[in-house]
């Protein structure tokens, strides 16, 4: 099988998906003969055309906009942000306009919203942000955050195909440092469907994006010290597996949730709250929030570091949790 | 790009049209009375309404030009657009009346009614949201190259709303066929024009964005009907962008709970003098294209219309709190194919006067 | 002393305000003549001059960045929302611009945006939602909810007062169908501080917001039921009273999370993820999450009556947990 | 309201203010190659770093008119309104590097600093957001009545931003001290300008809102001079906002790491010819308002400048990474007031030129 990385992985599925299907059509800025900021439609404009790949003017809330109606008129936008820290621009159209029409009058929204998003590459404040929870907490929209090269072939096409609107975060810093084995031709990841990243009996770690490689470190190193992590990849976060989150916890009867958002009112609550509710008898011991800290992302290295949760971290934890 | 049509540019509506645009827009008045005057204040409706009286010779003037394919997105004071667009007066009671068989089924209100089948995309509270939208539709509307138009209105004071600027800029960078329609009424709930903007005329906007931009006696339903006619033409022709200024006036309160004390008095009585209908009335007469006992039919047959619908809608079952579980995505626990908007219309009459997509 | 609305309590609060402070200034849409969608700024206009209160056009980024720039010439902008729900038209600036000054060159950002937000009196999806989550998870800003004339009044004051831009939410099915003592003169309620609305001994209730006379009318039922119920108002959610989130839940050992917005990423989460971490010896049974479902707010008013929490919702669920 | 100054609306610069202008317009070009050019390059700059090489001239001919108490929003390329607000070189240098004692301790990157006391807001990414900024600036400057202005910087791609209209609107209707400077350098990253808006120029959009649009050579410090001059006059005698289209190009790629090659090679060269700091260093000499000894004298005083913030900021510390975790709020775990700007400003020394402040 093919070895690519995270980024070429979702270029190949936005193209396949291109090919597939001519109502799947791209806009965003500098997308076109730039091949956006990463690089991710690289080539997509002289391969399909000025009318599916669209350099608009830097107007975020109109590209979110003019998704929604395009389509309303049965096409399937994807969308890209420059950032996905540029999404509060387009925040409005995003949470009022396209997650409510369906449930207002039955029409269909099937469009995608992806683009760059996390830290670890001293963006600083601005280019650096995990603000998936703001939507999470948006009822009709769905959020997907892939961590591997194939799971992010496989929800770009999913979430293309969703005829609902889709919010994809990729990692920016996995695109170009992880690989992994991607088949070619079609598949999809579906939607709501975790995985378990590494098998384990001990403690749970449930986490998602960049950090579930951070967790199968922490793995790693607690194996040796005798301590077996289970690391679920959530891969969804709207909606969530909620089986897969209970399954795990079930086995290891303990649990670190982790995330790079920040802490308050971040992914680590909403899971705790199913625990509490759903697992309650089944825990040994307190559930462990492992976040970012409720901070901006700070620019200089060592601050983000700091900042930023990590297999050392995590290691830590999870030794004291195996002692509770 | 754009397929051929032989569409004259008419300015000028003819007989037919005449009479079905004062049918129209004695329609909007009598109806949105009704909902204002008589409903609301009897407690049927709740939450809040708003009505176009005074000004809706805007929406009749150019929804009435509009042919299958095109899509209107009006405004919350748009009545008319709606009907005209085929929204039968049945379906908007039941929705003012929060019924399960309203197109919303008693999720959103007002006139919060859409239908990509019958071309109507409808405004959310959010102003100037639909403004973006409109770019959208018209994207793929240009693509498919059958000359077909995206309408878009707003109020004056929502141009201050980064999105209608967002929108405009889109529109005429790509060339889009979308005709902007600012609803110039005066008023932003309580606002006057010069706390909203600091021009004299908003017309000054279209070349702002390298669009035409005209100015537009918004209580002539047929000056409406030609400035709307020619921004039409140049959209289907694939020449671009059009923003018109409608100037008018709202003869109501910003909704039906506001007394419009902040309104110098006089105004309402020097607009009154202006109404759209009765200019369109007196016209109409005088070129003998209808006589006064048509006119007095017409006026009969609305007031039944509204008669039936208003009874209809009364006579029709709230939802079951359940249902609003439904729906939230498209593909799980979605009753809209269940009961669709296509099947629940065969519950209704199409008795409410012609459709434009019969034209 | 003098009994009054909720509303009058808030406009109190701000007119006292601007009466000791001259850098205090209103802004919003139809606040002057008009004195607000809802009446709260009524009379300030005439009483404080038209450089003080400020209707502006319908520009809501614009408000908040305008508050922005006034707070860091030294006032204290108070920006009203005409509801709440059009805050996300504003939103760039709130999480981008206000919540991450101080951090980033330590430059005072003190302004109140405040309005009215949640469901109750039929306003369809666009003018009923309870939108607070999104801002209790940006670091950078506070957040606060009163349930109480009395707290409207404190809190109002103390939102004017604070150094850093706070979220003041009210809540319209309150302002006119509350009413309660409140002191003339000066007094603020600390941003951060809990309450505890009623004592009791068996089942912790924790709310907010509108949700807490629903608490209390359940309390009042299952009392005669022999089951008392401590309802604890946290008044704050950004920052919130974890000491007092931790007292009641280690006093009744059985817990209630109820709000008004949507389920999934909302407050409960927070507060469960706290209790689980902290208090998890301490819980004698599951947590219970009582929110409104994850739908759009809908308008018909059967619908919303089911989409909302009410007492008999809350009481059911304290009798099981009672039996657990 | 506005308290009646002394102010000549001089439109042309005395001959001490064009040497500020030659020597700021050459310490910001010097500057920024050595960051984008040497330290970047060398690993020691991480993050993204955005020059303004080929427009500096904008922000000099603008920033060296304002006083005490005007408050400057620069972009992302307007590197000499920091230093000419105050900025020392050493500042700048250590916060590029993320050093501690940056002004914004390590938090945040590029030119993000902000100071108030020296009447500067920076640009914060989010493109446009620091125009609605301004205008609450200028709410507080016209009613403090002392004739002081906000200038706000921003690219022609920005201008596609709601914020941008609805802050020039608001100026507009409130009559506010704004001087809107679009510094139009052809490309918005990769975007030419015919793919953000549909007119030749900007300055449009200026009598769209009520305001005067004036276009300018922005290569030319004298003509942004002369420009500027008049619209803060205009500002500060209470006659509301102007909008300034200046007129550039972007003579490096995007950022450090972008090559360009979407721009046509060709107008490197062409503006290459209207670079703007030979324009005026021909000019003084020509005017023998500075010799030639003088000029390579200020070249090598620029060069030790810079070697020497260059030096104190990578002799400077990182961060300890808890530090981190401070000053979210105001007022509690806010460590501002410890090592506050001023007290931290006392460890640089005040050498590199002349302060606006001091005129
Ligand atoms: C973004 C947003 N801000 C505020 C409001 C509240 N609001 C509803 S209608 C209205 C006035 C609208 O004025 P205008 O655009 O002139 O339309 P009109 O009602 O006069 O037709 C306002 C401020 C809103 N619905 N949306
Ligand atoms: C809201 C927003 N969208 C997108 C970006 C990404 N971005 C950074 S600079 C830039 C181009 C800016 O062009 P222009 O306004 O002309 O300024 P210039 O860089 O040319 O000076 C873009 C798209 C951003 N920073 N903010
Ligand atoms: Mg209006
Ligand atoms: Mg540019």
């Amino acid at each position: 099988m093919p070895v690519m990385t995270y980024l070429d992985a979702i270029r190949q599925g936005i193209w396949e998906e291109m090919e597939r299907d001519p109502s799947v059509f791209l806009l965003g800025e500098d997308i076109g003969d730039y091949g956006g900021a990463f690089k991710v439609t690289a080539g997509m404009l002289k391969k399909f055309g000025a009318e599916r790949v669209i350099d608009t003017p830097i107007s975020e809330s109109a590209i979110v906009g003019a998704a929604v109606g395009a389509a309303l008129m049965g096409m399937r936008p994807v969308a890209e942000m420059q950032f996905m820290d540029f999404i509060s621009c387009g925040f409005d159209q995003i949470v009022n306009m396209a997650a409510k029409i369906h449930y207002r009058w039955g029409a269909k929204v099937p469009l995608v919203i992806r683009g760059p998003s996390g830290a670890g590459v001293h963006g600083g404040p601005f280019h650096s942000q995990s603000n998936e929870m703001w939507f999470v907490h948006t009822p009709g929209l769905k959020v997907v955050v892939p961590a591997t090269a194939y799971d992010a072939k496989g929800l770009i096409k999913a979430a293309i195909r969703d005829d609902n609107p889709v919010l994809y975060f990729e990692h920016k810093f996995l695109y170009r440092r992880i690989k992994d084995e991607v088949p070619e031709g079609d598949y999809t990841v579906p939607i709501g469907q975790a995985r378990v990243a590494r098998e384990g009996t001990d403690i749970a770690v449930i986490t998602y994006g960049a950090m579930v490689w951070t967790a199968l470190e922490a793995a790693e190193q607690l194996a040796k010290e005798g301590v077996s992590l289970e690391v679920v990849d959530l891969r969804s976060l709207l909606p969530y597996d909620e089986q897969a989150v209970l399954a795990t916890v079930r086995k290891c009867n303990k649990v670190i949730l982790l995330h790079e958002g920040t802490r308050t009112g971040g992914m680590a609550g909403e899971l705790a709250a199913l625990l509490a509710e759903k697992a309650f008898e089944d825990l040994d011991g307190p559930i462990v929030r492992i976040t970012a800290p409720d901070t901006p992302v700070p620019f200089s290295p060592p601050l983000e570091e700091f900042f930023l949760p990590n297999a050392k971290k995590v290691a830590e934890a999870a030794r004291k949790l195996a002692a509770y | 790009m754009t397929k051929s049509r032989n569409h004259r540019i008419a300015q000028f509506p003819d007989a037919d049209t005449l009479g079905r645009m004062l049918y129209y827009l004695k329609l909007t008045r009598a109806a949105e009375e009704r909902i204002e005057r008589v409903l609301y204040r009897q407690g049927k409706i709740v939450g809040g309404v708003y009505v176009g009286r005074g000004q809706e010779a805007i929406a009749v003037g150019s929804a009435i030009q509009l042919d299958e394919g095109d899509v209107v997105l009006p405004s919350h004071r748009d009545f008319a657009a709606y009907v005209i667009r085929g929204f039968t007066l049945k379906e908007i009671f039941a929705n003012w009346m929060g019924r399960a068989n309203g197109p919303t089924r008693g999720r959103d209100n007002t006139l919060h009614l859409g239908d990509m089948a019958r071309g109507v995309i409808p405004i959310i509270s959010h102003l100037g949201d639909t403004c973006p939208v409109a770019c959208g539709v018209a994207m793929v509307l240009k693509w498919r190259g059958q000359g077909n138009v995206a309408v878009v209105h707003f109020g004056e004071g929502t141009t201050s709303r980064g999105d209608v600027h967002e929108a405009m800029n889109w529109a005429a960078v790509m060339k889009l066929p979308v005709v902007f329609i600012c609803n110039n009424n005066a008023y932003a709930y309580s606002t006057p024009v010069e706390k909203q903007y600091a021009v004299k005329d908003l017309t000054v906007r279209g070349p702002a964005y390298g669009m035409p931009g005209v100015k537009v006696d918004g209580n002539d339903v047929l000056a409406v009907y030609a400035a709307a006619a020619k921004a039409i033409a140049r959209g289907r022709a694939g020449a671009g962008p059009s923003f018109l200024e409608c100037k008018t006036f709202r003869m109501t309160g910003h909704s039906a709970h506001d007394a419009a004390e902040y309104v110098p008095h006089d105004l309402f009585k020097r607009w009154e003098e202006k109404d759209p209908i009765r200019r369109l009335e007196k016209r109409l007469r005088a070129e003998k294209i209808l006589t006064r006992g048509e006119i007095s039919e017409m006026d009969a047959k609305i007031q039944k219309e509204i008669d039936d619908a208003a009874a209809f809608a009364e006579a029709s079952p709230m939802p079951e709190g359940e249902t609003g579980l439904e729906d939230v995505y498209c593909g799980q626990n979605c009753n809209w194919g269940k009961t669709s908007v296509v099947s629940r219309l065969l519950s209704f009459a199409t008795d409410n006067g012609p459709r434009t997509t019969d034209n």
